[in-house]
């Protein structure tokens, strides 16, 4: 099958669907009418896509965080304890590492040697493992709207298991669930698996089922500037609501400048609605996603709290639809439930005593506006040119190319030529432009961005300011400036 | 010219956690060692293989994402059939699952083998510095 | 002696001292000549007027707890933990209540007591006890710029004591002090005991030493609109500066929304400067301090950070000077040292996250800006009337006539007419605007910011809104809204 | 008429924090009772002096600011030698010094005579609900 942007035929998809559910002996378990079905059952309070759309409608942002565990009852608990304790709006299940690389069998080893040792010994919920059986447990006994979180390049079983399962909402895309997650699997096979993924969404929306999609927003979590994370996430929304997606929530990780966060979510909602009406999709329902503090924290926990109120802060004022949340335990290791909690009772506070407060459109915010915009543009319409009109093929050539380019990534289909830094205010910029396809213009805001900050500074830049910028918030700055 | 010490430089397992391997990688290099950066999600075998390849001094395994404890167990077991037992093995990064005491941590995976035991956030001036002082 | 705003002589300085010296023991531990001696000897680092200078030059916001206990090595040891471990730029010694209440014996026994207890008995240090002596011993032993801190109407002695020891900032005002703390002591008489106070910082300055004075500007630290306390803290400036003070810090506590904090310390500044220069004050050093929220807090920890986190980032938005640190404990009780470190940590980390980002003069800023200077000159300019050209005679008749007017203070002296409520968008107006000399303009747009929340809640304005108004952050929210 | 039920409400000491004294005033008075409002920084005579004047079924006593503990014993006792002995006394607020374990707290000011102790943050409304109660 030769990969383009552009809706399978249920005859496509059937034919893949056999081998999918032949991948692990759970995927047996799935059966599509009853699953339709049991989603018709769903009650609106615990629906996902659904609640987002209240939140939208009401101009609420509301809390999310990252929670997983090896054990089924444990990871109930542990998500009633965060709706309870942490008056979370929307829950998660996090999938563990080995059922994201498709090891099944490494994962079913963790899930013995957790029940063992009394504690999880992986670090998320093996979702494929518990099968269809299991997650609807999880389903059934949860009192919350439900996503899957995760980072798998090849997730086809387990969206199958999971949606059939009764999840409302599916995180990942072919790009930012293969760069920043993957070392060698190529593009073309992730953007092709996750079609299948968008279009088994887009059957359950032929049937009136309502599921909500996110593409991973942060990427790297590590100095994204808003554009080239923007650039993907439209890319993705666009490929997604090709399949047949109806719900999408498109995500920024914060960069920790607050003009720079309010700017990029309200550009990232405007710019979204502009390409996806522009290419014909106007019947999307979209929704934003702020992710707090994605890089390094600090491993002090009252320096944590503070991470994580400057993300809610900015979540808020951005009026973003969701904020994910992290917590006091970030720098360390996986949070305990409570300090999961405590993530999330901060952000809340936070965002209830923001929420009668809006920040106005200054000068400076238009601007940086028009700046991400801009630059989102270069690169999105470079991709569709590459692409001859075909976005999925473009950007696999984009990245190719370094058209398009992901600072940090892992994968050796991203080129790595482009590297960022923060200005002297703190934005991200762009101290390596690499093969980005910007205006001179562009290219020229960021050299005279970086510079004013080296001449602050007293150096000229280079790598050692990148390193001192993804150093700095864990080390208590924004800006890595010379010690 | 004398020749570079080769250190092989990678993160176990599952684990795609890239960012501070790339930093270790600059900043050993900078500090006058070659580097063979295996990068993220790379199996033990492939540390051992590349060891032996470019007949490498150290073996440093990066783990984040938790599993650590899993994936790190059996690689001194590892090299010493492949007969490179004596190798420096280092290990850092979030080596477990969960914010957990560090000294706990250490002596678990000095008992493996490991020759040196880093905690989540250390600098890089520091594994250096140990690295200098061990292969003198 | 009658009460006006005229710089003592020296004669009328010294007339009183002896009685003063005399009102306990350690009195006689003053020796003014030593007293300047040591404060000549104390190094920048730990010169807090100086280092205020030296902030204010750098732009910085410098962080400052508040922390005090009975007995003198614990009370070493706490200021330098949080030196330490909370990294505070400033400290304090918060003095206890008895000492406030000038109650020595009953100081004395809680000294007793908690020697016994082996632990603190009594909310702060009771510097009066431990005399010149025991205060000089905290000056050397602790590593940092050191303030008097407490609420004392009558705080003659105290000032004597501490200064002598070693101190080189001292906290308090006759309104200030009194409105807020005390129930039965006269206006006439704390603006008079405090001239004394300030005369001594001025006969300090006479032979060459800095010591920097605040007024306390938070009053009760509940819905207070910025107008009230910046009145008040003016005309503290005013008095104390008429006494030969020098350099002075005027404060603010926070209110929670954004654009009205970072409107309150600017126009707090710019009118202090305004003003001063108008009455011949001109060389006084002027530097601005912002009170994390000073009402109830949540008991809840993690949100109690996010309510330090947010005050933290309004203190660094609006360039304050300083800002004093709430702690995780402040619903409960006094905090441990590690509680009062943590929230020191906190607000570090936010502060140097945000000392790079400048907050844009937006036109809602602006507004608000000319908002409170109109109200403040409307208060400021008829105080001034009221006493005939004197502002410490029309402070007093203020207060009487409502003029000046302070929310929920226990003082007799305050006509107690005016009642604040926050607005629909949680800025802090007036329901009752009492007797406040405003403008019909300005009572015109309180009524219709009030007007407009009521509408919004579906109810009318009414005493309940300030009760939900009092309670709403302590129970998670900014504006009380009907449950 | 019946005539309503007067209380003595004051906070104690060198105790100067006045809003849930004036809150607590106004919700006891929207209840239907009497309130005799002492303010802040009330000794002890003064409470018992006033539920005296004014024949006053309940003392309501505030402590806030952390001397709670010095400065409420020995009340129910002055009430004893002032002949009113079996008066109704609340107390509530923050009554010791530091972030305490409301339970030790509790039992403190019980054996010290108080009918019933209060957490801080308590609403007014619980303290009415208590107060028709006992007093029925
Ligand atoms: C950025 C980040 C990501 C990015 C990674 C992007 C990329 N490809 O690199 C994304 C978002 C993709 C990601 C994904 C996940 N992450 Co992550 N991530 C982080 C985060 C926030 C920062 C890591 C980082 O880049 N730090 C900056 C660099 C410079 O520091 P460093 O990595 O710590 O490395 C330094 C030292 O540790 C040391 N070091 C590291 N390796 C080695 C090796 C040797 C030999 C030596 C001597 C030293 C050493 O030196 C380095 C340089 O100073 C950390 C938490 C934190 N630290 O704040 C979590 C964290 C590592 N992630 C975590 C987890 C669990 C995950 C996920 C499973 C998702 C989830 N459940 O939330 C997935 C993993 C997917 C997978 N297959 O691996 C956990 C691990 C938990 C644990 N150990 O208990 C952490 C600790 C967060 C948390 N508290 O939950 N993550
Ligand atoms: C506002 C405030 C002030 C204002 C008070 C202004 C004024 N005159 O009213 C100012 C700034 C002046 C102030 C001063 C001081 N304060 Co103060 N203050 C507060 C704060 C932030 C809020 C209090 C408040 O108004 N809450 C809102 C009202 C509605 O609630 P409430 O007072 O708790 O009352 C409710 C209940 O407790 C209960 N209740 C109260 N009284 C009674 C009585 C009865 C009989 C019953 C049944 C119930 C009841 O019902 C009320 C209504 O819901 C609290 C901490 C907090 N709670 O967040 C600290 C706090 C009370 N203050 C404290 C201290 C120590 C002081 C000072 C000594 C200064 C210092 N060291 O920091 C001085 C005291 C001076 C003095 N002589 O008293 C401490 C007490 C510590 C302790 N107990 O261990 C607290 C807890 C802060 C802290 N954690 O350090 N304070």
């Amino acid at each position: 099958m030769e990969l383009k942007n552009k809706k399978w035929t249920h005859d496509e998809f059937y034919a893949m669907r056999q081998d999918v559910l032949q991948q692990w002996p759970t995927g047996a378990e799935v059966d599509f009418d009853e699953a339709v079905k049991f989603h018709e059952s769903i009650p609106a309070k615990k629906h996902f896509a659904k609640r987002l759309v209240k939140a939208k409608k009401n101009g609420e942002t509301l809390t999310q965080p990252r929670a997983g565990v090896a054990l089924l009852d444990e990871h109930i608990a542990l998500l009633n304890f965060l709706r309870t304790e942490g008056e979370a709006d929307l829950l998660p299940s996090t999938i563990d590492s080995y059922t994201r690389q498709n090891q099944y069998k490494e994962a079913e080893h963790g899930i013995e040697e957790s029940k063992r040792a009394g504690r999880s010994l992986l670090n998320g919920f093996p979702a494929v493992n518990h099968g269809v059986r299991g997650v609807r447990k999880v389903i059934e006994s949860v009192d919350g709207p439900l996503q899957v979180r995760h980072g798998t390049p090849d997730a086809r079983l387990l969206t199958e298991i999971t949606l059939a399962g009764g999840y409302t909402s599916y995180e990942g895309g072919g790009i930012s669930y293969n760069i920043p997650y993957a070392k060698s699997v190529s593009l073309e096979k992730t953007i092709f698996d996750w079609q299948y993924c968008d279009r088994l969404v887009g059957i359950y929306a032929e049937h009136g089922i309502e599921i909500n999609r996110e593409p991973f927003g942060p990427l790297t979590g590590t100095l994204v500037p808003p554009s080239i994370s923007h650039a993907v996430a439209i890319i993705e929304g666009i490929l997604a609501v090709e399949q047949g997606v109806k719900n999408i929530t498109l995500g920024y990780g914060q960069c920790g400048n607050l003009i720079q966060d309010i700017a990029a979510i309200k550009a990232l909602e405007e710019l979204a609605e502009e390409y996806l009406d522009k290419y014909g999709y106007g019947d999307t329902f979209l929704t934003t996603v702020f992710h707090q503090w994605m890089g390094g924290f600090p491993q002090d926990e009252a320096k944590a709290f503070s991470v994580i109120s400057w993300g809610a802060a900015a979540a808020a004022l951005a009026k973003a639809t969701k904020v994910i949340v992290k917590t006091p335990h970030e720098a360390l290791g996986i949070p305990t439930k409570e300090a999961n909690a405590q993530g999330l009772r901060t952000t809340k506070q936070l965002i209830n005593m923001l929420a009668d407060q809006p920040f106005p459109l200054t000068k400076e915010l238009e601007d940086e506006i028009a700046i991400i915009k801009a630059e989102t543009r270069c690169i999105l319409d470079k991709v569709f040119e590459l692409g001859k009109g075909d976005f999925a093929v473009g950007a696999v050539q984009a990245f190719q190319t370094g058209v398009l380019d992901v600072p940090f990534a892992p994968s050796k289909y991203a080129l790595n030529k482009m590297l960022p830094a923060r200005d002297n205010n703190g934005a991200v910029r762009l101290f390596d432009i690499g093969n980005l396809p910007f205006t001179p213009e562009l290219v020229d805001f960021h050299r005279k961005k970086i510079e004013e900050r080296a001449a602050v500074e007293g150096r000229s830049a280079s790598f050692q300011m990148v390193i001192d910028d993804i150093y700095a918030i864990s080390k208590g700055r924004l800006v890595g400036r010379p010690r | 010219m004398k020749e570079k010490t080769k250190l092989i430089l990678g993160v176990i397992g599952a684990d795609c956690h890239a960012v501070g391997n790339k930093i270790l990688h600059h900043a050993l290099t900078a500090s006058g060692f070659e580097v063979v950066n295996l990068g993220v999600l790379v199996p033990q075998e492939e540390f051992v293989n590349a060891a032996i390849e470019t007949d490498a001094k150290a073996i440093l395994v990066g783990s984040l994402y938790g599993h650590g404890e899993i994936d790190c167990r059996g690689l001194r077991e590892r090299c010493q059939e492949a007969g490179i037992g004596d190798i420096l093995l280092y290990v850092g990064g979030n080596l477990v699952v969960g914010k957990t005491d560090f000294g706990e941590v250490a002596k678990k995976f000095l008992a493996m083998g490991y020759n040196r035991v880093y905690e989540p956030g250390i600098l890089p001036d520091q594994v250096v510095n140990d690295l200098q002082a061990d292969l003198k």
